[in-house]
């Protein structure tokens, strides 16, 4: 409990500091008038409506629908990124990392209509768009972390019996850990930005959908609640990721 | 010469089996929406071999040039220093953690507002995708440089300032370069979809436009033109890598 | 040097006079001489709408709900200019299909199925709407929604995600010359003029700059005449601006299958207002608007 | 007999970049006996880590081979244990547990473990630092528990690099008793590499003196006194001090080698 | 004439997440001359690298203050020059480069920066391997460019931390004397951390004995030997012996003191 103290106490305040001073400088952009209040909301307001609407069944509804495929889209990318990232440095990297290369830098909302018609409206075409995008970050992180592996961490594991499996497990991976968290980072906020992207391009819910909703009749409260939900969600699993750091 | 010619076929076999397996996917689905490898690379020649299309993925990609670059000369040092300095880290950590996961697209209205709708929004947007491999891996970068290394530095007389120029960023480099690595793809995947809303000459024009009319071939076609340039700049990278970082220890895991 | 500059937003499809306007500026003797035009495009009316809000367009096409919306909820002002393309009972109207085997004969059998949509909360979702609820279905409750975009409804159709699909052109030319999709109901079912895009400028901008404005209405008429009396010309623009193959475009352009145009531009107020009072029905409008509020009449098509 | 570790012909030849090849080891043939206790001597940079490297099979050589009882070397076992120069702890893992480590991974049970690790931590006199992470310790506790973690899976041939290198006199006195004490009871094979002639003397059965530049077998001295050796008693002993200064006189004479090569 | 550095009251406490604070140092009273050559022994882990860093301004005192010349010390200068336990090369610059450093960051012109490294390089027996990087180096290698980098640009004090610890005998004789030769020439201040008894008689003036656990200072020793020092008598010389064997009692009496703490 103490450890836990220790490892939340003082980042927190800071956390909490460096925000509340962002939604200071806002509110007082929006509450000076300096914008159109039709662009930009106070954060007043916003979180007022966010408040009010936090207790709507409806709205948890869209919450967990977006949560689902953010988490889901995440926990496979990371599975498949790690994997893949380790195959690839353990002398997989001559097959797989022109794949990588090619994959990589295209723009995966372009297959978005074919992800649909192969998987659907549901929730699979969105949770593949996400694992599409955000799998190669945790890929080159994972590839570059167990790369740089001090030889020498590596020749004690072999040394003492280790076998493949042991040494991902207990050496490569632990070592290339910093790394892969980044990578981690990175995805997850791919992870946001895609399923918002895939909910507002074509579905009929989650917080992308309430958002482009709210946008199309300029609604523009209602159209910065998901926003800043979004957001939210991403500096609390931000956080949650940070908290895996080691030592 | 052999040799040479093996190391070529390695090279190219896996993009071959990555084409073949498009392929074979297209003609097993037989939809309208995957076409196969074979239509979209026929379809290829024709965009390039159009002066005003080669123009507007020559325009996209200087707005791409100009995002990544700017957020190399700002994120980069902002994450250098977010890695010596805690407090430094913590007031910007929950700030980027809020900034990044919004999208941008959803935010065009706002920055249209401020940027207005040409090149310097789209230039933002790039920037904003780029900054974030850059930022967290020069972070990571900076975390793990040995104190020591630091404290040799300090003791040499070097200023905080040149420090972080000649001792962080130099041992932190492989881990820039990796976020380099990333950010290409980030940079080429933005430098799209930022022309997806409000659109202007340029590739992710070409490929929406051809999305909306459902001109598949031409979509795919676009596809492979920009993993072909996301190769070539993942490549420059990779060169720059092999070049900035032959030092290191890191030999690895791949004995 | 210092021309003076309207900045207009644009999107595919349906506005062939911007088209050529766009690509065959030549042809306009004003056009880049007394005034230049910053052409931008944009995915949609919706953030164009934003664009104009934000004070970085000074026109772009609309559709009758999303100026309504931007009025009522952005507090936009703007006149309405032109219209670009509506539906006449002589010309083709947006429609509903399914497959044609399944046993869907009436707008009431979907009652229970899966309905795609282009768009969610769309104009055309919202006439769909009125359709069903004119055929005694609750369309919030009976029918499932899902949106596919245009480009997708055949393929979803066909693919059988969904029950009934959206079509216009030139996706329905592309499925009707498949065949194995039948028309369920089209929007003349609601109405026989429905309007689909129109040309809006923001009124500030027009009451400060009318001659400017009269000289962008008087260059999309003329634009539109060439448009309509040479077609041919007219298909070369439309595949440059939108990549859509000349063959594909040829079987429907501009012809009955196509949606109407008028040579002089004239925008249907009446029909306009008939959309606004349904959209207000249907909750899609908070409030009635009134279309006469919409226009200044010395700044509509056509002009002298 | 054939020794238990037979090195053949040995050559090890690094690729500097821009400066062409660089040869660190030069054709060397020695032997180690089973149970043998055999320390390197040598300048520093003649390849005496670059060697063990090699019989621990994390290094290949570029000509030559190495038998460990009869067997080629193909890689790294656990039947070979290594202590590094730079110790190369794990740092994500306390010291505690980055001693377990290797019963761990020779899935013996954790309890089990962690008693074996707890006692080689007690011989290194780490107890209360069980908890603290690598880099929290000094060099020479880290040197220490580098030492223990090798020692607790019990390897039967310890390849150990300058061990005691950064150790107080006290503590490094105390633990060539406990690595004798080891190597008594268990007859492992020790191939030990030190700076110290007065250290490889008391331990040693043999010394393998290697000249550098490119790294090549000098000299072998049998050290031929009686075991077990008393550290006081040997101080006096003339025997002893004759080895010592005769192979102090060998490594000046290796140097020489060096300078004119 | 009150002391070129003073260390007054120095404490220092590691927090150990999950295990509360750590004393490492207690209470240090302790004062050097200028121009005084001052070994610190003492037990593994008794904090003398700990108070090394400190009098560096690399690490802040949580109780206590260093004077240096009068002035506390706020932070690292170049006129307090470390040479680090674990060398702490730059991995990216070769040796030379590394070398020429220090000189390079004060401005020095790089074809005079160079011309003095290759002095030193010379000095530590490294000429040949200009051109390497460090991973390329052996442990004694990379030791011995450590020391050259900080020599290089002739701090006031230096702060060497076990410097001839990875290094053989002829190697370490040789860099103790080409020390003691700088130190003559300059009157350095030399703050020296080092296990070797002998090392620290033949190369000081006073002894600093340092009690580990908390580290405490446990004695002074002044060594009243004349200058210039020739290696050779003094290893028959009575004095020299009786230094060495009462500051290894005085050892040992340390690691009681520590036991009983
Ligand atoms: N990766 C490498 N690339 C090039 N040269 C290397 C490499 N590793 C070692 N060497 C060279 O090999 C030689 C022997 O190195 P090694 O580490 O085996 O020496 P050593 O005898 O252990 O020295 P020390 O006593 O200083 O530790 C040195 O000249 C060194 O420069
Ligand atoms: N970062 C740290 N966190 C916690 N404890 C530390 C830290 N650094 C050092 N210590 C503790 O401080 C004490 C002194 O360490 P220091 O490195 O100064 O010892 P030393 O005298 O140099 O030992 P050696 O001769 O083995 O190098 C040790 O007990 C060590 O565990
Ligand atoms: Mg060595
Ligand atoms: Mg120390």
């Amino acid at each position: 409990m103490k450890w836990l103290e220790a490892r939340l106490a003082p980042a927190l305040w800071w956390s909490i500091a460096s925000v509340a001073a962002l939604l200071v400088l806002w509110q007082a952009v929006s509450g000076l008038g300096l914008v159109d209040a039709r662009l930009l909301p106070s954060p007043l307001a916003i979180f007022a409506h966010l408040g009010e609407q936090l207790g709507e069944r409806s709205f948890q509804f869209h919450i967990g629908q977006t949560l689902i495929r953010l988490l889901c889209g995440f926990a496979i990318a990371l599975v498949i990124g790690v994997a893949l990232g380790v195959v690839m440095a353990l002398g997989g990297e001559a097959w797989l990392m022109p794949l990588v290369r090619l994959l990589a830098p295209i723009p995966k909302i372009a297959i978005y209509p074919a992800l649909v018609l192969l998987l659907g409206f549901g929730h699979a075409s969105k949770i593949g768009l996400v694992v599409a995008d955000a799998v190669f970050p945790l890929i080159l992180a994972t590839f570059h972390g167990v790369r740089a592996v001090q030889p020498k961490l590596l020749w004690s594991a072999q040394a003492a019996g280790a076998g493949k499996i042991a040494q991902v497990l207990t050496v490569l991976l632990p070592s290339a850990w910093g790394s892969i968290l980044t990578g981690c980072r990175i995805a997850l906020v791919i992870a946001c930005i895609n399923v918002f992207l895939a909910e507002m391009i074509s579905s009929t819910d989650g917080l992308g959908h309430l958002m482009i909703v709210a946008a199309r009749s300029y609604q523009v409260v209602d159209m910065f609640v998901p926003l800043v939900l979004i957001s939210l969600i991403g500096l609390a699993l931000s956080r949650g990721i940070g908290f895996f750091r080691i030592g | 010469m052999p040799r040479a010619a093996g190391r070529i076929l390695r090279r190219v076999a896996p993009v071959l089996a990555l084409l073949s397996g498009w392929q074979l996917l297209a003609m097993a689905l037989d939809m309208e929406e995957l076409p196969g490898a074979w239509q979209a690379l026929q379809t290829v020649p024709q965009i390039l071999s159009s002066g005003e299309d080669v123009g507007s993925i020559l325009a996209s990609l200087r707005r791409m040039a100009i995002g990544y670059v700017l957020a190399l000369l700002m994120v980069v040092p902002l994450g250098l220093s977010m890695g010596r300095c805690q407090r430094l880290a913590r007031v910007v950590n929950p700030l980027a953690a809020l900034a990044y996961p919004i999208p941008k697209a959803a935010l065009m209205p706002i920055i249209m507002l401020w940027f207005g709708i040409g090149d310097l929004s789209k230039i933002l947007v790039i920037f904003l995708g780029v900054s974030l491999p850059l930022l967290y891996h020069s972070y990571q970068g900076a975390l793990q440089v040995d104190e020591k290394l630091w404290w040799s530095a300090r003791a040499m007389g070097m200023g905080a300032v040149r420090g972080m120029l000649r001792v962080v960023l130099p041992a932190a480099l492989p881990e820039i370069l990796l976020g380099c690595r990333v950010a290409v793809s980030m940079a080429l995947i933005t430098m799209i979809s930022s022309e997806m809303i409000a659109r202007q000459r340029g590739a992710g024009d070409l490929l929406f436009n051809a999305l909306d009319m459902a001109v598949y071939t031409e979509v795919y076609a676009m596809i492979v033109i920009i993993a072909v340039i996301g190769l070539t700049l993942d490549a420059l990278v990779e060169w720059a890598r092999r070049r900035l970082t032959h030092w290191t220890d890191a030999q690895g895991a791949a004995g | 040097q210092d021309i003076p500059t309207i900045r207009v937003g644009w999107t595919i499809p349906a506005e062939e006079a911007k088209y050529w306007m766009m690509r065959r500026p030549d042809a306009f003797p004003e056009l880049g001489k007394s005034y230049r035009i910053e052409w931008t495009q944009f995915q949609g009316t919706a953030p164009m709408v934003q664009a104009m809000l934000s004070n970085a367009l000074d026109c772009s096409s609309q559709a009758p709900l999303s100026l309504g919306q931007g009025v009522i909820n952005g507090q936009l002002k703007a006149y309405v200019i032109a219209q670009h393309a509506g539906e006449s009972p002589s010309s083709f109207s947006v429609y509903w299909g399914v497959r044609e085997a399944d046993p869907i004969k009436r707008p009431e059998d979907l009652k229970g199925k899966t309905v795609g949509v282009n768009v969610y909360g769309s104009g055309v979702h919202g006439q769909m709407a009125m359709i069903l609820k004119n055929s005694g279905l609750d369309p919030a409750k009976d029918v499932q929604l899902v949106e596919t975009g245009f480009p997708g409804s055949e393929a979803a159709l066909r693919g059988g995600r969904v029950d009934a699909a959206v079509f216009v052109q030139p996706f329905a030319a592309r499925a009707e010359a498949k065949g194995g999709i039948r028309k369920l109901f089209s929007l003349q079912q609601l109405m026989p003029n429905t309007v689909h895009v129109i040309e809006v400028c923001k009124a500030d901008f027009a009451d400060s700059h009318p001659d400017l404005v009269r000289h962008y209405v008087r260059d999309l008429t003329r634009a539109m005449q060439m448009a309509m009396a040479r077609r041919e010309e007219t298909i070369a623009v439309v595949s440059e601006v939108t990549r859509a193959p000349v063959e594909a475009l040829a079987g429907y352009l501009m012809t009955p299958s196509d949606f109407a145009r008028s040579a002089d531009m004239r925008p249907d107020t009446q029909a306009i207002q008939a959309m606004l009072d349904q959209y207000a029905e249907l909750g899609m409008l908070s409030r009635r608007l009134d279309a006469g509020t919409l226009v200044r009449p010395d700044l509509m098509a056509p002009l002298q | 007999m054939s020794d238990f570790i037979q090195i053949q012909g040995l050559s090890k030849r690094f690729e500097v970049p821009g400066r062409g090849a660089h040869l660190a080891l030069d054709g060397i043939d020695m032997g180690v006996r089973e149970g043998e206790f055999v320390s390197l001597l040598g300048p520093s940079g003649c390849g005496k880590s670059t060697l063990l490297y090699m019989v621990g099979g994390f290094v290949k050589p570029s000509q030559g081979q190495i038998l460990v009882d009869g067997r080629a070397v193909q890689g790294p076992a656990p039947e070979r244990g290594p202590v590094f120069q730079e110790f190369a702890l794990f740092p994500w893992k306390t010291v505690l547990h980055n001693v377990m480590y290797g019963l761990r991974v020779q899935k013996v049970p954790a309890a089990q473990a962690r008693e074996r690790a707890e006692v080689l931590l007690e011989m290194v006199g780490l107890s209360d630092y069980a908890g603290f992470y690598p880099r929290q310790l000094s060099g020479g506790m880290r040197q220490r528990v580098a030492i223990a973690r090798t020692l607790a899976y019990q390897p039967r041939i310890l390849l150990m690099d300058e061990p005691f290198g950064a150790l107080d006199a006290h503590t490094r006195t105390n633990l060539q008793n406990e690595l004798l004490g080891i190597w008594e009871r268990d007859r492992k094979t020790v191939l030990f590499v030190t700076h110290g002639v007065d250290e490889a003397v008391y331990l040693s059965d043999r010394v393998f003196v290697l000249s550098g530049s490119p790294g090549r077998l000098h000299r072998i001295v049998d050290i031929d006194l009686p075991r077990p050796r008393i550290r006081a008693e040997l101080l006096t002993n003339l025997r002893y001090q004759q080895y010592v200064l005769e192979l102090e006189n060998m490594l000046d004479h290796a140097r020489h080698v060096r300078s004119a090569a």
